[in-house]
């Protein structure tokens, strides 16, 4: 593969943003993939990644709120930031649906996040020139 | 031509989740992907090892959905005899059929993935 | 006298060979979670954790073991009940 | 001091509830101790320890909830589970007051969990005949 | 009589946030107990490290509080000789004053602990 | 070509241990995050790793070195935008 061809990456983010910086870094490594010219597929979030799409994440004034940053950023350029449901669910990430489903009393998932099953990132695998992990 | 998917298992069961949220996807993609081969070495040969009683610790007893395995048709299972043997595990311990390999053969099925994923 | 507390595999990380650095001489040692291997696999620190059963002090949490599957070749095999007690017999304890 | 004298004991729980054992470990102690006749004065929960306090984590139905065992053990032997803010902020989890102080949509801490500061972990550990880690 | 309270740092900084979270329960313990020791031991010798630049790893830069101890009255700050060693790392390159411990002095020093808490 | 990543500390987990183990001919090795000592300490695997270097399959990165205020006694240094040509370079990546 050239180094000028447009490249479509696919991302798995496995760690929290609060006690791992492996979050961080897939992050950087999707701006400088953007800056770069190439394409992000997508954002799988899985493990403790999961943690990732709270929008209850509320850091210090002088601290990087990264839900944050990943928001922005998937806007910017449209890709999908997927977090697995299953995941979720055990670690306290919900959406308004499931919260209904499960009568919880709020929800806590960061728009435009999306609850996804596993299948989504089988898809994300597929359609991806290389898939990274972080 | 679909992609060759590599996982790989590399840690205890229970102490921590990966051993069995990567089962979990494991199963999951093999739904999408028939060319899925799962690799266990170094301290995820553990996972195998028969007789699991997760619920006393208040863990999710996985090792029975190990079995799904065939049913869903993964049959490219890998696992590290040098792992094995420095745990005094044999392989008529382990609850599922796999295919033993030396480190150097476990490597060159690696190199022949076209993605990886390490849990 | 300091209860050292591992819960890491000593074939994954440095947590066990860290702690046996910073043992004094009447310490204990409980192996928990997944640490519990140190006593069946094959451990280049298998000297040391030997001396350690012989002055009784190596303990290994029996739930833990038996979660994976697994038997101890040696140390001291105690269910929760003793593992309180051994905190109360020792004065602080050390988790790494 | 002797094996029939009650002994007081503080807890720290550092590990998420659904990715790391410990956090299984700390409550299996805790149990362990009470049937033993001895007293908790309190759990005080740090680091990634914080996600036990989530009302939002729901397992399957085969799997362990641990915020709920907490939940129950706590108020059955009146002992507190103190959760560090600082901690919890960064982590997304939040109680009603913070989210009305931050603006946020929604809150997610348990009852009993309280949202406290370190100070409250010097008391547990002055107030203590032995301090556990988990 | 007020315990003899001791945390012991083992951790790099910034890969994970023990070195932060411990840094942060070490200044607020302070406050209420006046016999804190500090052990700096392992990996965790890098926290003490100068020139640190952790934003731009998008990470808190905590350094500057570790002068605060000072200020706060935390005098009992020891570091591992031998981990200093192995990590190339001299007393001169470090930001904060500490006092250097042979591991034989430390695990003494461990000893005379109440209680320990580890990061 | 697989390109390894590695994000822990080779003197608190056998992370960089158990990739070397897995390394095949042509693998490209990236240190990351708290791994990026293995190049400023004293390690065993040292001479493996001046292999590497000198096969020139042996990166660093830059970031991860300059937040700790660490140099590289070997290795090539590269910032994210050469992370991400070497994981155009490689076929695969293996996250250690």
């Amino acid at each position: 593969m050239s180094d000028h061809q447009v490249v479509k990456f696919s991302i798995l983010v496995t760690g929290s943003p609060a006690s791992h910086q492996s979050a961080s870094t897939a992050y950087q490594f999707c701006c400088a993939l953007l800056e770069a010219g190439h394409q992000v597929s997508g954002v799988f979030f899985y493990l403790d990644g999961v943690l990732n799409a709270s929008n209850l994440v509320s850091p210090a004034t002088d601290e990087v709120n990264l839900p944050e940053l990943w928001s922005t950023l998937a806007l910017q350029h449209q890709f999908p930031l997927e977090v697995c449901v299953a995941a979720s669910l055990r670690r306290g990430i919900v959406n308004e649906q499931e919260a209904e489903h499960l009568a919880l009393s709020s929800y806590n998932l960061k728009s435009p996040f999306v609850l996804s099953g596993l299948g989504q990132l089988a898809e994300l695998s597929a359609n991806c020139d290389r898939l990274m992990q972080f | 031509m679909e992609k060759k998917v590599g996982i790989v298992n590399r840690h205890l069961p229970h102490g921590q989740s990966h051993a069995r949220e990567a089962l979990d996807l494991s199963l999951a993609l093999s739904a999408f992907n028939e060319s899925l081969s799962l690799f266990f070495i170094g301290d995820g040969v553990y996972q195998l090892l028969a007789k699991h009683q997760a619920d006393i610790i208040l863990q999710k007893d996985f090792q029975p959905m190990l079995q799904m395995l065939e049913l869903y048709g993964v049959e490219q299972i890998y696992v590290c005899e040098e792992s094995l043997a420095l745990r005094h595990i044999s392989v008529d311990q382990l609850v599922i059929k796999t295919t033993l390999l030396s480190t150097e053969k476990i490597n060159s099925y690696l190199a022949q993935q076209d993605q990886l994923l390490s849990f | 006298m300091i209860l050292h507390t591992i819960k890491s595999s000593p074939l994954s990380t440095f947590s066990l060979q860290d702690c046996l650095k910073h043992l004094s001489e009447h310490d204990c040692v409980l192996l928990m979670n997944d640490a519990v291997i140190a006593v069946s696999a094959s451990l280049e620190l298998q000297p040391t954790l030997l001396q350690l059963h012989e002055s009784k002090r190596l303990f290994i949490l029996q739930d833990d073991l038996q979660a994976r599957g697994l038997h101890a070749d040696f140390g001291q095999i105690i269910d929760y009940a003793g593992f309180v007690d051994l905190t109360i017999k020792c004065q602080s304890q050390l988790a790494w």
